[in-house]
């Protein structure tokens, strides 16, 4: 499609590749549960947020997207945060 | 798909989104599904949060530990991924016109597609035969925190996701009997691209819940 | 005006105050609207070979009536913040106030007391339902749960509503300045007899209390 | 997916040989589709309009047996409390203005021959069909309908002993998750139709606010809808299959029903206003003859609300427990949302200010509709001031805020769309007197019935209460509570003209003309009613749609596919049939 012309083929078995490793880290990391519970918590859900830009970006081909189907595809996380963030806070008290 | 790439209601002076309408409507319809798994996964935070205690990954069932089976999911996180890979090798190929290479890696991408769903039905049916669900065992709810909440939580967000991929399974039969009909081309190929988009939706969210509800 | 109910609480008129300044604003912009939407009406009601004026907008007019509401709104909030505050806020609440338990059910109210130690967990604590008894000019607390479904703790006179939300605790005060009977309501649909599940704040005085609490035990 | 074939290219050649069952039932027309939902949204608001009349009987009247429907018990009536709202709300208003006026106006109005989806709007009527039977049939099962409240709170809904209904409520769970698939394929479509269909030089910022309104409002349903479908899923799980997300017996939490519930559910407000407010500023402009005042603030205005109303879900829970500090930033927050309605209440009258009123039955609602939406609109505040909430919250209060906002709202909206708009639906003219005698008597008995329900929260009437009497402190307030019964059944009364007017019109009305309110949207170029694929030639778009008595042109409306030269040519309309 029109997406094809001005992309250079994006190396999917190297995505492919990291997306392994990390989910070798991340098995890995879960382990460590000698570590301090917040540090686990924050690596995880970076290896995870990393591993789900990564399908996004180059499996879905956001990377090669125009700005707007960018926007429209990232519209909802601001609720999505809003919502949790928002019932989180009820436990700030 | 002639008629996608053509589009509806003639020339466009201010054209729109430049994409045909089935792969914006699929993207609009993705951003729905993001709001939907918010609200399953949200609540799993939240409540998650509020309930204190919860069975960890990496230390014994018995001290605590969580009932879930970390490496057979860990093998089937691993089929998803390759079918992902598989899934855009097919639209890399069609896109060259390359048309064994897309009924070969659709036909993958379907394979194991199915085979995570069957890794994760042979994953329920062991953990309810443990005694792990929404309504806990007795024997289990004495070791696992939160039993009943950590099953009901587990089981709906992990349900739901499978169902997601069940019906992406039943789709991809469907477009892969397409391809192998010839019914894409170099030039035509929209259904492969907007199915896949589905498909690596689907992946990504269960990148999400593996972390989340496996690995935390 | 005469509409609300009589107010019985300390922090009733300061509550009240809130609402007539509101329905003051309220009103004036609701007659200016209307009276303005009415002349309109009538003024430029249409005839034949006349021509609206073309109008697309007017950029200054929209600013005004952009910012009047802004200002109007920030003062209402700070208003509101500090009656908001004093009723629910934790840090704000008396030090000196008499303790008491409640617990909503379906379809009841029920009210412990601690007793003639004024010490609640003790075993002279005793539970009356549907009629909390307390003394007036002094504050009291309370801790407000229920047992199965989501009630609500209603006493119109003092202007205090609090959700009793089953798993959870809630903290509820108010000060009575006025001796008598005072209807307590549940505001929040609870079940089939939602509309019976009423009670009774009997606001004694001082002595009076002292006494009924000693006769209770 | 080769659903556009049909519509890729205008087709008028084979579009009459389709069998009736492909034209009328299972029809993938959108203007079809629209009177599809017309019919059956019109039937439930029939329904949900009766409900209301049991329930204003049992307050006025307690315990007195309603004539034809015998004596109410307290069961009953919390089941007519809920699904008067569930009907009122899900399968009349937002059916009414989404379904109806979002799937008819949009291609018409942006010059597209159809939906970018025609036969996913033809499963979307149809699930919305399967979720009213669903919900209907509830009423009429073992235990009664669900009585939980049209919100449905936890733990009340999520155990059936705390009601003694269960499968009333479970049904009740089915049916909004059909609604919901039904609203998610519709959003889906007005989206992008909205986006990728629209005529050339038909750019967003010549889009009518009508539908700038449906398209923003397609946007909240699109993300909003599926909170409440996992919600109400896990609901559904906790009545059913023994899990305990609600249910603070299993570790759940009571309130976290809530947060999701209103975080669905306060976007789902403005659904059922925005499209309103769009429609009634189309018909305003249209009766005064004159451009919107501020369009662009007005657009600007929708997006604010709608923006707006995804960080305030909290101002419904203030009394719940919730942090008190969370509770000053939602009241902040909710009093922003009166600064762009202002903007557009302001704007309407603008709109008036020095124009050239003609008082056609479209227009007297659509002024209706602003001065009722006022008061709820300052009512509102009321609420959105935490403390205020304190003692009006839950009362009567809130009950005369939410109908002047969704009755003398969202439906005088409606029916200044129904007017508006029947000439292009069915070719035909509805009576114009009986729509005045409709409006007047409507007018008149509504305030009646929803202006002293303000003075009963005031005095401290708790809403959803069976038997006020039952409260010595609200025994004085009965003689009003008769008032307000009688008024509402006038109310409904005033109604009958509308039915007879409708139905007498659709088959012996004058017959329409193209261009019946000498409006400039696209959907008058078109013959009344429009054929299948709508323009015979794609129009082309010179200007905005609200050119009315501009200097350029003699006649006091400009129509927006008028080549700027003036030259009045324009052949596609005569064409069509």
């Amino acid at each position: 499609m029109e997406s094809a012309e001005q992309k250079q083929q994006p190396r999917y078995y190297f995505i492919w590749f990291l997306l392994l490793v990390l989910t070798m880290v991340e098995v890995g990391v879960a382990y460590l549960s000698h570590l301090p519970r917040t540090l686990l918590i924050l690596v995880l859900v970076g290896l995870a947020i990393w591993k789900a830009t990564l399908v996004a970006m180059y499996y879905m081909h956001l990377k090669f997207e125009r700005l707007r189907v960018i926007l429209l595809a990232t519209a909802p996380i601001p609720l999505a945060i809003i919502l949790v963030l928002g019932v989180l806070l009820e436990y700030a008290q | 798909m002639k008629e996608a790439i053509a589009m509806p209601g003639g020339v466009h002076a201010e054209p729109g989104m430049r994409i045909y309408n089935q792969k914006l409507g699929m993207w609009v319809f993705l951003a729905s599904e993001v709001m939907f798994f918010t609200g399953l996964i949200g609540a799993y935070i939240i409540l998650r949060f509020g309930a204190g205690d919860w069975a960890l990954p990496g230390i014994p069932l018995e001290e605590g530990g969580t009932p879930l089976a970390i490496n057979l999911t860990a093998f089937n996180t691993f089929m998803l991924i390759c079918s992902s890979v598989t899934m855009v090798k097919a639209f890399a190929a069609i896109e060259h016109g390359d048309q064994r290479g897309l009924r070969l890696f659709l036909l993958g991408t379907v394979v194991l597609g199915a085979a995570f769903v069957g890794i994760q039905i042979f994953e329920y049916i062991k953990l309810t035969h443990e005694g792990f669900l929404p309504a806990c065992s007795a024997e289990l709810a004495e070791i696992v925190p939160n039993c009943g909440l950590f099953g009901s939580t587990f089981y709906v967000m992990t349900g739901f996701h499978g169902a997601h991929v069940s019906i992406g399974v039943f789709c991809m039969i469907w477009v892969t009997v397409k391809a192998f009909r010839g019914a894409y081309t170099k030039e035509n190929h929209g259904g492969v691209e907007v199915i896949g988009l589905y498909w690596h939706f689907v992946d990504l969210v269960w990148i999400l819940l593996f972390t989340i509800v496996y690995l935390i | 005006m005469g509409w609300l109910p009589g107010a019985a609480s300390t922090y009733a008129a300061d509550l009240d105050r809130i609402f007539y300044v509101i329905l003051a604003v309220t009103g004036l912009v609701f007659i200016g609207v209307e009276a303005t939407l009415i002349y309109f009406l009538w003024k430029y009601r249409g005839r034949e070979g006349r021509k609206a004026a073309y109008i697309e907008g007017s950029n200054k007019a929209e600013i005004i009536w952009t910012v009047t509401p802004a200002v109007f709104i920030v003062g209402l909030a700070v208003a509101s913040q500090s009656v908001w505050s004093k009723i629910k806020s934790p840090a704000n609440f008396p030090t000196d106030a008499i303790e008491y338990r409640v617990e909503a059910r379906q379809y009841a109210w029920g009210i412990t007391y601690a007793g003639a130690d004024g010490v609640l967990g003790t075993e002279d604590d005793f539970t009356r339902f549907n009629e909390m008894h307390v003394p007036v000019g002094q504050p009291v607390s309370f801790e407000l749960t229920s047992a199965d479904v989501i009630h609500s703790f209603f006493v119109p006179a003092f202007r205090i509503k609090q959700d009793a939300v089953p798993g959870l605790i809630m903290r509820v005060w108010f000060e009575a300045t006025e001796v008598g009977e005072f209807a307590l309501a549940c505001a929040e649909l609870c079940g089939v007899a939602h509309f019976n599940m009423g009670g009774k704040v009997i606001v004694h005085p001082q002595d009076e209390f002292e006494r009924w609490v000693a006769e209770q035990s | 997916m080769a659903t556009l074939e049909s519509s890729a290219v205008p087709l008028h050649a084979h579009h009459d040989d389709l069998s009736f069952i492909r034209k009328y039932i299972f029809a993938t027309d959108h203007k079809i589709i629209g009177l599809q939902f017309l019919f059956a949204t019109l039937i439930f608001l029939l329904i949900g309009g009766v409900m209301a009349l049991m329930i204003r009987w049992q307050l006025g009247f307690p315990g007195e047996a309603m004539p034809g429907v015998g004596v109410i018990n307290p069961k009953f009536y919390n089941a007519l409390v809920t699904m008067h709202g569930t009907f009122m709300i899900f399968f009349a208003i937002m059916p009414l203005l989404v379904g109806t006026f979002g799937n008819f106006l949009i291609p018409l109005k942006i010059g597209a021959p159809d939906m970018a989806f025609p036969r996913l709007n033809m499963m979307s009527f149809w699930l919305f069909v399967v979720s009213g039977i669903v919900m209907t049939a509830s009423l009429f099962v073992e235990g009664g309908a669900a009585g939980a409240g049209w919100t449905v709170y936890a733990p009340l809904s999520a155990v059936p002993q705390y009601t003694g209904v269960s499968l009333g409520q479970q049904l009740w769970i089915i049916s909004i998750v059909f609604f919901g698939g039904s609203s998610l394929l519709g959003s889906v479509n007005y989206i992008t139709t909205v986006i990728n269909m629209r005529a050339p030089g038909m750019t967003l910022f010549r889009m009518p606010l009508s539908i700038w309104g449906l398209f923003v409002t397609a946007i909240i349903a699109l993300l909003a809808v599926p909170i409440l479908a996992a919600a109400i899923i896990m609901l559904l799980f906790d009545q059913t299959i023994g899990t305990t997300f609600f249910l603070p017996a299993g570790g759940g939490q009571p309130l976290l029903w809530q947060h999701l519930f209103w975080f669905f559910g306060h976007p789902e407000v403005y659904i059922l206003i925005l499209p309103a407010m769009g429609i009634v500023s189309d018909i305003i402009a249209n009766g005064s003859r004159k451009p919107v005042f501020g369009y662009h603030s007005m657009v600007l205005a929708i997006i604010a609300i709608a923006f707006l109303g995804w960080i305030v879900w909290g101002h419904h829970m203030f009394q719940s427990g919730m942090n008190p500090l969370l509770g000053t930033s939602f009241m902040i927050s909710t009093m922003a949302i009166a600064i762009p309605s202002a903007i557009k209440v302001f704007n309407w009258l603008g709109t008036m200010w020095r124009g050239n009123l003609w008082f056609h039955t479209p227009m007297l609602w659509a002024v209706g509709f602003v001065s009722l939406f006022t008061v709820g609109g300052l009512s509102g505040i009321f609420m959105a001031s935490n403390s205020v909430d304190v003692f009006i919250h839950d009362t009567y209060f809130i009950v005369a805020h939410i109908h002047y906002v969704l009755f003398g709202g969202s439906l005088f909206a409606i029916f200044a769309a129904l007017y508006f708009w029947f000439p292009k639906m069915f070719g035909r003219c509805m009576n114009e007197n009986w729509g005045r005698i409709h409006f007047a008597l409507t007018f008149t008995f509504y305030n009646l019935t929803f202006f002293p329900m303000h003075l009963l929260g005031m005095g401290g009437h708790m809403r959803r209460i069976y038997d006020p009497t039952a409260y010595e402190f609200l025994q004085p307030l009965q003689p009003m509570n008769k008032f307000i019964t009688v008024s509402a059944f006038l109310l409904f009364m005033a109604q009958i003209p509308f039915v007879i007017n409708f139905f007498w019109s659709l088959f012996a009305g004058e017959k329409a003309e193209l261009n019946r309110w000498r409006d400039n949207g696209l959907e008058w170029t078109v013959p009344s009613p429009a054929p299948h694929g709508n323009f015979t030639v794609t129009p082309t778009v010179y200007r905005g749609p609200y050119e009315f008595s501009s200097p350029e042109v003699e006649e006091d409306f400009l129509p927006q596919d008028v080549p700027p030269d003036g030259g009045r040519e324009r052949a596609p309309e005569t064409v069509g049939r």
